[in-house]
């Protein structure tokens, strides 16, 4: 199979798939779910082909049509990208493991719906990292959005509805009201969206137009979270776990960080944005996010909401690495996309696990489950460790890159803003690891489970182990981000 | 024009104005309707005066009769009388004065009256009266102009004429078709054929009435008439013999069916002479083609598409009287 | 003759203005309908009035007349006379089933009994 | 042989079978006559359409008379675009709309429906093409006529008194029309539009022309249903027979519009001193509240088709916003958005003739739960929505960029018209929204509690067609959405034409 053909495949399949497992549904549940594996692992088969090519330098390109005069659908392989796409279809496979273990526990329904929107927004995750410019990139963000909003309302109660409304509203009005301006005032400027190593705006927008440009963007692409567009997100925690671990820590999330820094890099080019001096304006709205989601996180009573908070902040790790413009930090900034996935994604897996097993979901109910799960609490601690950044831990490594990239910068808020986050984030996640492991629950009641399917079990196992493994397997992942310094 | 007919034609003008405030001003919609009457007869004399008998035959046979009928059956099955409305509308009367200014306004600038310069004059007529003499050599040049040279706005007319009779009896149904074509003529339903001296004087005018009818029809090239007026004379006596006898007979005389059928009929006449010239080589509409003399071509398009607005007029004009009645009847 | 052309034109404006008060004014639908008919009977007039030709006559060629009033403006009106009793039509057969279903013909007391 | 003929031909075939159709008496055949036609007046247009991509102009004499005495069709690209839109409409709602009109007329007046749904297709067609400012009253009275008796055919007795205020308002539009070209063929002696262009400049400041020109505006306006004299359309839109508003909200009023575009730009602007300025003076200001207050109307409705037509009120303001910037890139974003509503908004009242089917009414508690008992139209009818939102990856993003794009060039007044249009996309978000909260998540509507509506589980009366139109309609919104060469090429070339050649 051509590159070509590769990229278009990774495109299509899940929504072949999708189509397939709405199919599959209406025979019986164990086809669906075979369906849907069978669709992750092609998918991650496809994507992960791409890997050895984007990194001997080849950058596949294929365009689809021209929608408007200078304007395609067109998709273009990158490192950043290449990263993006492969992390998330890898994880698809241990979510839909996990999936099946947690929808089968707690007995959802329409899970045929689940399984095919899940499809669908997989595709659409593909389409965000592998778009070649601006205008396709919009395309499948707002697809993103679209397909999610079911998977959030998937209760169907009033509270989820009224959430995901929420989760909606704030989507799509950003990105109608700041980030489509922002791209036609783009290609109004520059002519082109085309994402450019070195930037399209160099020479094309000076001034004061720069920042304004660079804040319309960084607000207007929600989903990476930054304050105060980051409501949509603890709103989305009604969604069933699965859903919050895989788009809600990774997919979605990180296509909104993902695509701050493709605009960043790939449209003002980072000696624009050193010369038009405003991406501390970035840093310091990023700073900000994370001190105060962190805070936010503190006073949190629900583990999911609280997981949400802490995800608020790491997205703003990765938005203040990419606006310090420095070789470090943008490592950094790749690495935590990837550590942070593996991190998150772990802990929602732990929470939703105990939902499975033991139907809690206040953190005051934690007491003493790690007796009771102990493989679940193990992964979580682990993933715990990682979101604090303490060895050997994957979030260890890429801390480490974005704090030498902010001594690089002589950056000083945002070394401070590292720290005091760091303290933060023990603060909040040490007393729960303490509590389940050391503290004792006298209700007989909470004694009356064990751990979770052996399914949901397993997938969490997996990700514990890749974020221990990303502490010392993480060379792949550095030189990936490493073809990205040409851009510095 | 000498000062007689000038200041005749100001005093009629001076006239229907008169009449179209007291149409307005009067709570009682039979007087209204009346007015109305008056109110088109006098219009259509103005045209008369202006040179227009086409429009003002058309405009006292339509606008005099047909309408006035149309308007009493709908009244018979309302009311007459307008309820007064509670308050002096004053928005309304604003919005009125100010366009009407508008409209004065418009005039001070606008070419004089009979003026042979106005573009009106100079511009298109000419052509008309001098072709209509070569091409189609019938003397009424409205005829020549109205069913040849835009002949198809006429078929545009046929078709409004034909939409508005297909909607007044997709509204109201074809009414008591089905009881009247077999049941006995009972005598409610009996018109005035208990009053014996309308009776008598109308017997007497049907056949002539149908008989200006079908000169009106076949005289049009040479003299004011056509299809349209023709169409609308002898539905005109058709409902007055339904006045006279009843609904029920006349519905026997000409039963729905052949209504229909007219209605149909003439549009498809109309727009099969426009295809014919379209098979024969020319182009939709073109007469020329339809004879080796396109003249008499001309001639042969006009008189078939004359008679083909007659049939449809007359058709329409008639259901949408009998589906009035009949929803009386029911 | 200006005073004639432009007395002509005013009537046309009070006709018009006439009917389209009773239009937007009176609720009863057939006084509407009334108006409507006046209303578009003032355009026929205006449009036959710069039709006329000062000395012409009525545009019937061959008794010796050199002079004619132009034909085109009848002809449209004749057009336009038609399309107006057809609308009339229609809309009294709507007066008739209005009465039927709402035993009204006057606006306010048919908005009267759709206000829920 | 029969290529030069298209033009006409497009008006003679729904023309003449529309009479035909009146005869049919066994239920079923009068629709099937009336698809046929419809079908083949899309397959001429398709034709035209292709034939005029380039800036190609195709004429027709009808009679064989020349213009300016005889009468002269014309079809360039706008024309040709709007018969795609008109035929594409008519052929679509007809095809899936069978059953749905059997339910909702008896069968004795089926004929009669049919026959003037022919006449109102031959009223938008012959408007389209017609060259002449006379025939196009004609054909104007034809479609408002055949479109009156489409909306009365409605199944309650509201449509009839909205259908009676539609015919007066109606009325009173064509007769202001009617006016205004009698004042301009008083100045200029003719009825021709291009021998009129040619004609008006010798006249071109005087007080009758101006007055002409208002005439004009205003009568076309009461008929595109320009904001505020839309008052007629959200009756009657919402109290017709579902089917002949999916129809009538594709094409009816944008044909109107279409006239008043063709009268601005080409005979009026181009040769009145400041015309341009009046008429994005008086225009703008019109179309942004239009755009706002349909917008605002329909997020608190709770009728369903009373929304969707407010939207229309606001989706006309689009299209009224881009051609009152009076440039090309306006005008290519109202003529490019006449084709992606329509698109839109027949898609989604076609849905709510599925939706109805089998609900009880069509308020927004009623259609609850639809899309667990109709999950594919329920999706045709997300992706239509999304359209109209102008969601990127649908055809309505298209003409929502280019609006704003056009906006652009305006400076100042630009960025508050783009504020503008982005604030009534928000609330398009909203409107859309809740129509989708309440199909998805609302309880099932229960019609027994419910004192005014018929319980109506009846799903047998729902054919499987509709479904298969709906999903045609929404795959074109996704398909024009990125591959729309064609309605792109015929918009461009009608904004360069009405422009008159400005590049």
């Amino acid at each position: 199979m051509s590159a070509e053909a590769a990229v278009l495949a990774s495109l299509a399949l899940p929504l072949l798939g999708a189509f397939l497992i709405a199919l599959a549904g209406r025979i019986s549940a164990n086809i669906r779910e075979a369906a849907t594996m069978l669709t992750a692992t092609g998918l991650a088969l496809i994507v992960w082909s791409l890997v050895p090519l984007v990194m001997a330098g080849e950058r596949p390109q294929v365009s689809v049509a021209e929608v408007l005069p200078g304007i395609e659908l067109a998709f273009a392989v990158e490192p950043l990208g290449m990263l993006f796409a492969a992390l998330a279809s890898m994880l698809w496979i241990v979510n839909s493991l996990y999936s099946i273990g947690y929808m089968r526990g707690n007995d959802e329904a329409n899970q045929t719906r689940f399984y095919v929107l899940f499809a669908v927004s997989l595709g659409t995750t593909i389409g965000v990292a592998f778009a070649a410019n601006l205008f396709t990139l919009f395309l499948f963000y707002e697809a993103l959005t679209l397909s999610t909003y079911p998977l959030v309302a998937h209760k169907g109660d009033q509270r989820s509805v009224a959430s995901a409304r929420v989760y909606l509203v704030v989507l799509l009005s950003t990105s109608i009201v700041l980030f489509l301006p922002a791209i036609i005032w783009t290609y109004m400027a520059a002519g082109s969206g085309e994402f450019t190593l070195g930037g399209v705006l160099a020479g094309k927008l000076e001034g004061a137009g720069v920042g304004l440009l660079l804040l319309l963007f960084v607000f207007g692409i929600g989903k990476a979270a930054v304050m105060p567009v980051h409501l949509w997100l603890p709103a989305a925690m009604v969604a069933p776990t699965p859903v919050s671990a895989l788009l809600h820590a990774v997919a979605v999330v990180k296509a909104g960080v993902f695509a701050i820094t493709k605009v960043v890099i790939y449209i003002f080019g980072v000696q624009h944005l050193l010369d038009a001096f405003v991406a501390d304006l970035l840093v310091a709205a990023a700073a900000f996010t994370i001190i105060a989601a962190s805070i936010v996180a503190l006073r949190q009573e629900n583990l999911k909401r609280l997981l949400a908070y802490s995800t608020v902040a790491q997205l703003s790790y990765v938005v203040m690495a990419i606006a310090l413009l420095t070789p470090l930090a943008g490592i950094g900034a790749a690495a935590h996309i990837v550590a942070h996935a593996f991190g998150k994604i772990t802990l929602f897996f732990a929470a939703g696990a105990i939902y499975t097993a033991a139907r809690k979901t206040e953190l005051h109910e934690l007491r003493g489950i790690g007796r009771r799960m102990p493989v679940t609490m193990s992964a979580f601690t682990i993933g715990a460790l990682s979101m604090i950044g303490i060895p050997p831990t994957g979030g260890f490594i890429s801390k480490w890159y974005i704090l030498a990239g902010a001594y690089q910068a002589d950056n000083m808020l945002a070394l401070l803003t590292i720290i005091a986050s760091t303290l933060l984030n023990a603060a909040y996640l040490l007393p729960i690891i303490y509590m389940a492991w050391f503290a004792h629950d006298e209700t007989f009641e909470a004694r009356a489970h064990g751990e979770a399917p052996w399914p949901a079990v397993l997938a969490l196992t997996l990700t514990a182990a890749l974020t221990l493994g990303f502490f010392v397997f993480h060379s792949a992942v550095l030189a990936l981000a490493r073809q990205l310094l040409p851009g510095f | 024009m000498s000062t007689i007919t000038l200041l005749f034609s100001i005093f009629l003008l001076t006239l229907l104005m008169i009449t179209t405030m007291a149409i307005v001003r009067t709570r009682n919609l039979f007087v209204a309707v009346m007015l109305m009457g008056i109110a088109s007869l006098l219009i259509a004399a103005s045209f008369f005066l202006l040179d227009a008998a086409d429009v003002a035959l058309t405009e006292a046979a339509v606008g005099a009769g047909i309408s006035t009928v149309l308007f009493l059956g709908a009244l018979a099955l309302t009311s007459e009388r307008e309820r007064s409305p509670s308050s002096l509308p004053l928005l309304s009367l604003g919005i009125v004065a100010i366009v009407a200014l508008i409209v004065i306004y418009a005039t001070f600038d606008q070419p004089p009256l009979g003026s042979p310069s106005a573009p009106v004059q100079a511009h298109l007529t000419p052509w008309y009266i001098e072709s209509t003499r070569e091409l189609i050599d019938i003397p009424n040049v409205v005829t020549a102009v109205l069913a040849s040279f835009r002949g198809y706005d006429t078929l545009g007319e046929v078709i409004v004429v034909f939409t508005a009779g297909v909607g007044v009896l997709f509204l109201l149904g074809t009414g008591a078709s089905a009881s009247a074509a077999g049941a006995p003529l009972s005598e409610d339903n009996a018109g005035l054929r208990h009053y014996l001296i309308p009776r008598i004087l109308g017997r007497l005018l049907i056949p002539f009435i149908l008989l200006l009818g079908f000169y009106v029809q076949f005289h049009g090239e040479y003299s004011p008439g056509g299809g349209f007026q023709a169409g609308a004379i002898v539905a005109a006596s058709i409902i007055l013999y339904s006045l006279l006898e009843g609904e029920q007979r006349a519905l026997l005389v000409i039963p729905q069916g052949v209504l229909l059928a007219m209605m149909v009929g003439g549009v498809l006449l109309y727009g099969a002479v426009g295809v014919a010239g379209l098979v024969l080589g020319g182009n939709f509409l073109d007469y020329s083609v339809l004879d080796s003399d396109p003249v008499k071509g001309q001639q042969w398009g006009i008189l078939l598409i004359e008679i083909g607005i007659g049939i449809t007029v007359a058709g329409v004009l008639i259901s949408i009287f009998h589906a009035f009645a009949s929803r009386g009847a029911a | 003759m200006d005073i004639l052309g432009l007395y002509h034109y005013w009537v046309f404006a009070v006709l018009l203005m006439t009917g389209f008060y009773a239009i937007v004014a009176k609720p009863n639908l057939i006084k509407k309908l009334i108006g409507l008919s006046l209303f578009q009977s003032a355009v026929f007039l205006c449009y036959i009035t710069f039709g006329k030709l000062a000395g012409g006559t009525a545009p019937i060629v061959g008794k010796g007349a050199e002079l004619f009033s132009s034909p085109l403006p009848q002809v449209l009106i004749l057009t336009a006379i038609v399309v107006s009793i057809s609308t009339t039509a229609l809309g009294l057969a709507l007066v008739l089933r209005i009465k039927e279903a709402y035993g009204s013909i006057e606006e306010d007391e048919i908005q009267e009994q759709d206000a829920p | 042989m029969l290529a030069p003929h298209l033009p006409m031909l497009q008006v003679v075939v729904p023309l003449l079978m529309a009479p035909f159709v009146v005869l049919l008496r066994p239920r079923g055949l009068a629709w099937a006559a009336a698809t046929m036609a419809s079908l083949m007046a899309f397959a001429i247009a398709i034709v035209l359409a292709l034939s005029v991509v380039g800036d190609a102009t195709l004429t027709y004499r009808v009679g064989g008379w020349m213009a300016p005495y005889g009468i002269e069709l014309r079809v360039d690209a706008f024309g040709a675009l709007l018969l795609l839109v008109i035929t594409g409409a008519s052929s679509m709602a007809l095809l899936g709309g069978q059953r749905s009109l059997e339910r909702a007329l008896p069968p004795t007046r089926e004929p009669y429906y049919f026959s003037a749904w022919l006449l109102a297709l031959t009223g938008f067609v012959g408007i389209a093409v017609s060259a002449d400012a006379f025939n196009i009253f004609v054909f104007m009275e034809v479609s408002s006529l055949a479109s009156y008796v489409l909306i009365a055919g409605g199944p309650d007795r509201r449509a009839l008194s909205a259908v009676f205020k539609y015919l007066i308002m109606g009325t009173v539009g064509a007769t202001f029309y009617l006016v205004g070209i009698g004042l301009v063929y008083m100045m200029t002696g003719t009825l021709n539009l291009a021998d009129m262009a040619g004609r008006i400049e010798a006249v071109a400041d005087t007080r009758p022309m101006i007055v002409a020109a208002g005439f004009i505006t205003v009568g076309l306006a009461l008929k595109a249903a320009i904001f505020p004299l839309h008052i007629w359309l959200p009756n009657a839109y919402a109290y017709a027979p579902h089917v002949t508003t999916a129809f009538l909200a594709a094409c009816a009023t944008k044909v109107a519009l279409y006239v008043l575009l063709r009268f601005d730009f080409l005979i009026l602007q181009q040769h009145l001193s400041g015309h341009a300025f009046q008429f994005a003076g008086y225009l703008m200001p019109l179309a942004v509240l239009g755009i706002l207050v349909g917008s605002g109307v329909a997020m608190f409705e709770r009728d369903l088709k009373r929304l969707l037509a407010f939207s229309s009120v606001a989706q006309i303001g689009y299209m009224l916003l881009g051609a009152s910037l009076v440039s090309v890139s306006g005008l290519h974003a109202a003529i490019l958005h006449m084709f992606n509503h329509a698109l839109a908004k027949g898609g989604l009242f076609l849905a709510v003739a599925a939706f109805a089917a089998v609900t009880s009414g069509w308020r927004l508690e009623q259609i609850g739960g639809i899309a667990r008992t109709m999950p594919w139209t329920f999706a045709a009818f997300v992706v239509c929505g999304l359209s109209l939102i102008g969601v990127p990856g649908t055809a309505g993003f298209l003409s929502k960029w280019y609006l704003v794009t056009a906006a652009l060039e305006h400076g100042a007044l630009g960025i508050a018209l783009v504020c503008v249009i982005l604030l009534s996309s928000l609330m398009a978000v909203a409107y859309v929204w809740r129509m989708v909260e309440s199909a998805c998540f609302a309880p099932d509507f229960d019609a027994e509690t419910d004192a005014d509506s018929t319980p109506n589980r009846d799903f047998a009366a729902f054919s499987h067609l509709l479904p298969t139109i709906l999903w045609i309609v929404a795959l074109a919104n996704l398909y024009f959405g990125l591959a729309n060469a064609l309605p792109l090429e015929l918009a461009k070339s009608a904004a360069r034409t009405l422009l008159g050649g400005l590049p």
